[in-house]
C-alpha cells in the first residue's frame, strides 16, 4: 500500500484509463488545471484527448452525449456542481434518457465528473449538494467516493460503465490521504462499503458526512457501537447491505450534507421502513444540511451544515431511544 | 456542386415517400383518435420535403443525423425503414425505437440516425458529438443538425456554432425555417429577417436558401459537406419553407387563406415533378410507376405495423441500463 | 356554487387577478393558447400583459426574475414543465437563491407556471412529474392543485406571494369539473385538506394522484375506512395536518405520479417516522412511478404509474398489516 | 456624447476608488488566509475600473445594474457604499447584503444594483427584467448587464440579444473582456476576434471600444444609454481591458512576461491620470487631495468592517421569506 491523496488518485484514475483505452477524452473548463485532477494529463495526453472549452458547459456537455453515442468514451467535467444547472437539460432529458428511448440502440459511456463542498466560504451558488437531483432523475447512475481508495476505484468503473454516470468528488476531501493498493483494481458500482462494524447503530453516510460519521462513531466509541455504512453509490443503491445491518443494530442514522427536505436520507428511511419494518427499535432519523441557500458569512454558513459533535450527539439520541 | 440525374430523381422519390408517409401516418393516428385511443404528438413534415431530400441526399451512410421533434423526414431521407417508422408511431415492438421513443424519438444507429428530440433545440449540442466523434477518430464523416427556425432561439444554437466554429467540427447547421414556431411567426421569435446572417458572428459560413427546391438545398448542402470533411468547419443554412399541416395533430389553427393559397403555390412537391418532367429526367409513365410504388411502400408498412404486437410490459425495465 | 372545469378555475384565477393588479403579467410560449389557462387573456389584457416569447425560456424565465426585483409581478408559464431543464440555472440558482443572497433586500414576487402529466402517449421528454427537483431546492415554494377550487384558490395565493412559487398544473385534470363558489376566495400556502375522512389509514396523494386515491377509497369503502390528505403545497408543506391524522390512524400511504427514488412521498414517510414514530402501527409505504424514462408505447406507459386498483389493493394490504 | 469635466474628474476618482477597494480587500483577504480563515472566493476588478466608471457615469441612480462575479467595480461606480461592501467581503451582518452574499453578490437596490452572479452569465437575463419592467411602467430607465468575454459563449447571452432585440428593450450588453477567462485566452472561448459583431445578427448596434479608456467607454455608452431611453432598443458595447490580477486570489498563473510589460504600459490609471493633468482638467495638487481621500476613505472602510459584528447564527433563516 502507498499514501496518496484523494486528489491524485482520482488523477491516477483517469491516467490509467487514458492510457488503456485510446477512445476515452477529457472535456470541460480549464482542464488540466484548478483543482488539479486533471493535472498533468494535458501534457501526458495532448490537446486530442484533453480539451479545454469556452465556458458553454450545455454544449460541451451535449457534445460528450453525442460523442457517447458515436463511439467515444467521454469524460465531462463540470467545474462546480453547481454549474449543472446551465446544461441540465443536456444531463436530465438528454443523456438520462437516450438510450432507454432508443429501445438500448445507443450506449452511452459517459462520465459527467463534479465537486461539490461547502465550507469554504463561496455562498450559495458555489456550494451545493445536489446529488437528489440526478439520482430522482431515471437513467443516471450517481456515485460519491468518501475515501482515496473509492476515489481512484470507482472513478475506472464509471469510465468503464457503459451508461452515464454522475461521478460527485468532494472538495474538502481532495486533500484528504489514504491507502491506495499498488496493484489495479476497480470497485463495482452499486455495492456499498461497511466502513466501521457495530452492533447499536447503523449509520448510512455519503462523501465527507462519511468521514464526519467515522469520526463521530470514534468519539463515541466506549458509549455507542457504531456500524458505518458508505454507499459509495447513490444509484445504483445497495440496499441489502444497509437493510442487513438494520436488521442487526435495530436503528439507523443518515447523514449528508445535502438539505434533509426530499434527500438522499428520506430514500434510505423508505426503503428501510418498507424493508425492514419488523427490525426497527426506535425511529431512524436523518441529519442534512438546512434547507436554505449556503450563506456566505462563515458564521452562517458552519451551522448550515451536520459537524461532528452534532452528529455525535444524534448518534447517542438514536442509540438510546 | 449540381446533384447528378439520378440524384435529381432520388430526390424525387424520398419527397414523395415523405409526403405519403405523413398522409399514411396522419390517416392512422386519426382513426386512432377516433378509437379513443390517443398516440401523442405527430408533427408532420408536408412542405418541407425538398430539405430532407436535398440535404440528406448529401450524406453518406455512415454521417450522422441529429432530428428534431419534426423528423420523420429526416429519418426517411437518411435511408430510414418507413415500416419501423410507422410501427413505432403505433407503439410496436417491431418499432425503429422499439416502441420506447415514439414519434419524436425515431433511431436507426446503423445509418447514423441518432434519434429526434421532443425538446426543442436539444439535438443541437448532442450533434457536436457525432462532428468531435469524427475529427477525433481521423474520419471524414460529418455530422448535421436538423432544427427549427423557432428553435434557433434556445442558447444552446449559440454555444453550438462558436464552439464548432472554435475547434472546426464536421457539422453542418440546418435550419428549417418552415415560417412558424406553434403559431408564432418568425418574425415574433427571430429578431433578424434571415437566421443565416448569425453565421458571421461566429466566422463561418451562413446561407438562406429556398427549401421548397432540392436542387438549391442540395447544392447549399453539398458545399457545407464538403467544407466539412475537408477540415474547414461548421456551416450554417437556413433553408425557408412553409409548414402545411398544423403544429401537431392536437393544435387548432386559422391562417389566412391568402397565406394558404401562396403556400399552394408553393408546394415543393408538384413544383419539382414538374420541373423533372420539363427536364425530361422523368417521364410521365417513370413518374407513375414511382408513386405507385411508395403507394404500394405505404400500404405494407400498414399492413405490417398494424400487424405488429405491442410490447411486453413486464419488459418495461430492458433497456434502461446498457 | 357553480360547476366549472379546471382549467377554467386556473384561467378565473389568472384574469382575477391581472384585474386586481396592474404589475401582474403573464408571459410565455404562445400564451393565449394551447392548453387554454390564458385563453382570452391577450385579448382582454392585451399585448403588454399577455406576452408570446420566442423559445427562449432561460431569457424569460430571467426576464420574469429581474421583474420581480423591479416592482412587477410576472407569471412565467413554462410550456411542460420538463422543458424547466432548459431554465434550470435562472429557477435554482436564481429565482430560489436572490432574495436570501441579498440579505432580504430583493422580493420576489414571481409564480412559475407549468403542467406536468401521463399517459398522453408523449414519451420520455414530455411526460415527468418533478416536483422533487424543486422541493428539494431551498428558496422555492411548490404548489400542486389538485382540485378544481383548490387550483383557482391557490393559484391566487401564488400570485399574491412574495416569493418564487412554483405553481405546477396537471394536464390530465385540466377538465376535471367541480364545484366553484361565486364570490372571491383564497387558499393559503401551505395549509393541506382533509379530502376524505376516515380512520384506518392515511393516504397522503397529490395532484391527480389524490383524485386516483379517492376513487380508491371509494371502491373500497366498505373494507377499509381511509382518510385521504391532499398536501396541496409540497413547499411549505402542512406536516401538522399529516401527522394527526396518522396519529390517529396508525397507517401512512403516500400516492404520486412521480418517480418513487427521492420523492415526495420518501420525505413524508422521513418526517412522518422522525415524529410519529410511537403512533405507526404498520410500515408506511410509498407508491410513485417507475424509476424510468416514460416510454412512449401505450402498454408500457400504462405499468409506469400507479393506478386506481393498484392504489386500492395497497391501502388493502397496508390496513390488514 | 462626451463626458462634461465634471464628469471627466468624476471618473477618475471611481477608478481611483476601485483601485484603492481592490487592494484594500485583497490585502485583507490575505490577511484572514494567514488567520486561518479563509474568505472563499475574491476576483478583483484591478485594470477595468475605466469600463466600470466610464459605463456608470452614464447611468442615473434609478437606473439598474446586474453585475458579474467580477463586480466590485460595478457597485462603486454605480455609488455603491465601500464600507458596506468591504463589511459583506468580511460576512458581517452590516455588509451590503447583511453576510449573506459574500464577494459574488453584492447588493443595493436602492440603488439599482440587483447583484452579482457566481453563474458566469447569470446574470444578462435577469438584466431583462428591469428592462422590461422599465417599459412596461413607461418609464424612461435603462438596465444595464456587465459580463465577460468568456461568459458571452453562455447560451443566455444570444437568447438575451434576441428577446431584447425583438421587444426593443432599454438595455445594455456591457461585455467586458479583459482577455482571459480563468486562464482560458480569449481566442480560444469565442470564435471571433471581435465579440462586438455579433450584435449585427440580432439587428442591434455593436461596437468594440477601448476598455483602458474611460471616456470611450462613456461615449460609447451614453450614446446606447440615449437609444435606450428613446426607445430604441438595446446595443452591446465590447469593452477591452486587461484582467491585471489572477482570475480569483487562490488560482496560479504564470503569464509571459512581455505580456505583463504591456499591461503596464496599458494599465488605464496612471494614463487617466496623465490626460487629466495634460489637458489641466486637474492639477497635481487636486490630484493628492482625491488620492487621499481614496486611502482616508479605505482606512475608515477597514476599520468600519473589522468593528462590525458577525450574523447572528440563531438568524440563519431570516430573510429566506419574503
Ligand atoms: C425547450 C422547449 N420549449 C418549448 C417546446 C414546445 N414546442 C414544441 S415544438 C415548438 C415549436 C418549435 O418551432 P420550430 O423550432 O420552428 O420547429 P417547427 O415546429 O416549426 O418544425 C415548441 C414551442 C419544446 N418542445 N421544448
Ligand atoms: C456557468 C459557469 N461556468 C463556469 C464557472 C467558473 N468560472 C467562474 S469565473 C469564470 C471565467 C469567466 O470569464 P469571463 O466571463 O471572461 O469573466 P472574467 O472572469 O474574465 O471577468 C469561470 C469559468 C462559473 N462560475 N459558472
Ligand atoms: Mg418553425
Ligand atoms: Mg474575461
Amino acid at each position: 500500500m502507498r499514501t496518496v491523496t484523494y486528489v491524485r488518485a482520482l488523477n491516477e484514475a483517469l491516467s490509467e484509463e487514458m492510457a488503456r483505452d485510446d477512445s476515452v477524452f477529457i472535456i470541460g473548463e480549464e482542464v488540466g488545471g484548478v483543482f488539479g485532477v486533471t493535472r498533468g494529463l494535458d501534457r501526458r495526453y495532448g490537446e486530442r484527448r484533453v480539451r479545454c472549452t469556452p465556458i458553454s458547459e450545455a454544449a460541451f456537455t451535449g457534445l460528450g452525449v453525442g460523442a457517447a453515442m458515436s463511439g467515444l468514451r467521454p469524460i465531462v467535467e463540470i467545474m462546480y456542481v453547481d454549474f449543472i444547472t446551465v446544461c441540465w437539460d443536456q444531463v436530465a432529458n438528454q443523456a438520462a434518457k437516450l438510450r432507454y428511448m432508443s429501445g438500448g440502440q445507443v450506449k452511452l459511456p459517459l462520465t459527467i465528473r463534479a465537486q461539490q463542498g461547502n465550507l469554504t466560504r463561496e455562498a450559495a451558488q458555489h456550494s451545493q449538494h445536489i446529488e437528489a437531483w440526478f439520482a430522482h432523475t431515471p437513467g443516471l447512475k450517481v456515485v460519491m467516493p468518501a475515501t482515496v481508495e473509492d476515489a481512484k476505484g470507482l472513478l475506472k468503473s464509471a469510465i468503464r460503465d457503459d451508461n452515464p454516470v454522475v461521478f460527485l468528488e468532494n472538495r474538502l476531501l481532495y486533500e484528504l490521504k489514504g491507502p491506495m493498493p499498488r496493484d489495479e483494481y476497480t470497485i463495482p458500482l452499486g455495492v456499498a462499503k461497511i466502513q466501521r462494524e457495530g452492533t447499536d447503530i447503523t449509520v448510512v453516510a455519503t462523501s465527507n458526512a462519511l468521514q464526519k460519521s467515522l469520526a463521530a462513531a470514534d468519539q463515541i466509541a466506549d458509549e455507542v457501537s457504531v456500524e458505518v455504512i458508505d454507499p459509495r453509490t447513490i444509484v445504483p443503491l445497495d440496499t441489502e447491505t444497509i437493510l442487513a445491518s438494520v436488521r442487526k443494530t435495530g436503528r439507523l442514522l443518515v447523514v449528508h450534507d445535502a438539505p434533509a427536505r426530499l434527500g438522499f436520507g428520506a430514500e434510505v428511511v423508505r426503503l428501510v421502513t418498507e424493508q425492514a419494518w419488523d427490525a426497527l427499535q426506535a425511529a431512524p432519523r436523518v441529519i442534512g444540511g438546512l434547507n436554505l441557500p449556503m450563506p456566505f458569512s462563515p458564521v452562517l454558513e458552519d451551522v448550515c451544515i451536520p459537524d461532528v459533535p452534532r452528529i455525535a450527539e444524534t448518534i447517542r439520541q438514536v442509540a438510546r431511544s | 456542386m449540381k446533384p447528378t440525374t439520378d440524384q435529381m430523381i432520388e430526390m424525387l422519390r424520398t419527397m414523395l415517400t415523405i409526403r405519403h408517409f405523413e398522409v399514411t401516418a396522419r390517416t392512422q393516428y386519426g382513426h386512432n383518435r377516433d378509437l379513443g385511443s390517443f398516440l401523442g404528438a405527430l408533427h408532420s413534415y408536408e412542405g418541407q420535403e425538398a430539405i430532407a431530400a436535398g440535404s440528406c441526399a448529401c450524406l453518406r451512410c455512415d454521417d450522422y443525423v441529429l432530428s428534431s421533434h419534426r423528423g420523420h423526414g429526416h429519418f426517411i431521407a437518411k435511408g430510414g425503414d418507413v415500416k419501423a417508422m410507422l410501427a413505432e408511431i403505433l407503439g410496436k415492438e417491431s418499432g425503429c425505437s422499439r416502441g420506447r421513443g415514439g414519434s419524436m424519438h425515431m433511431f436507426d444507429v446503423k445509418l447514423g440516425l441518432l434519434g429526434g428530440n421532443g425538446v426543442v433545440g436539444g439535438g443541437i449540442p448532442l450533434a457536436l458529438g457525432p462532428a468531435f466523434s469524427a475529427q477525433y477518430r481521423g474520419t471524414d464523416q460529418v455530422s448535421a443538425a436538423f432544427f427549427g427556425e423557432g428553435a434557433s432561439s434556445q442558447g444552446v444554437f449559440h454555444e453550438a456554432m462558436n464552439l464548432a466554429a472554435l475547434w472546426r467540427l464536421p457539422i453542418i447547421f440546418m435550419c428549417e425555417n418552415n415560417r412558424y414556431a406553434v403559431r408564432t411567426p418568425a418574425c415574433e421569435g427571430v429578431s433578424v429577417p434571415e437566421i443565416s446572417v448569425r453565421a458571421a458572428g461566429y466566422g463561418c459560413p451562413g446561407v438562406t436558401v429556398d427549401g421548397n427546391d432540392p436542387v438549391a438545398v442540395f447544392e447549399a448542402t453539398s458545399e457545407a459537406v464538403a467544407r466539412a470533411r475537408a477540415g474547414d468547419g461548421p456551416s450554417l443554412i437556413e433553408a425557408v419553407a412553409y409548414r402545411q399541416q398544423p403544429h401537431c395533430m392536437v393544435i387548432a389553427e386559422n391562417r389566412q387563406e391568402a397565406e394558404l393559397e401562396q403556400m399552394r403555390e408553393c408546394d415543393p412537391l408538384p413544383n419539382y415533378e414538374t420541373r423533372l418532367l420539363t427536364e425530361r429526367l422523368i417521364d410521365h409513365q417513370q413518374l407513375q410507376a414511382m408513386k405507385d410504388e411508395v403507394t404500394n411502400l405505404m400500404d405494407e408498412a400498414v399492413a405490417y405495423a398494424e400487424a405488429a404486437p405491442y410490447p411486453d410490459p413486464a419488459a418495461v425495465h430492458d433497456y434502461l441500463w446498457a
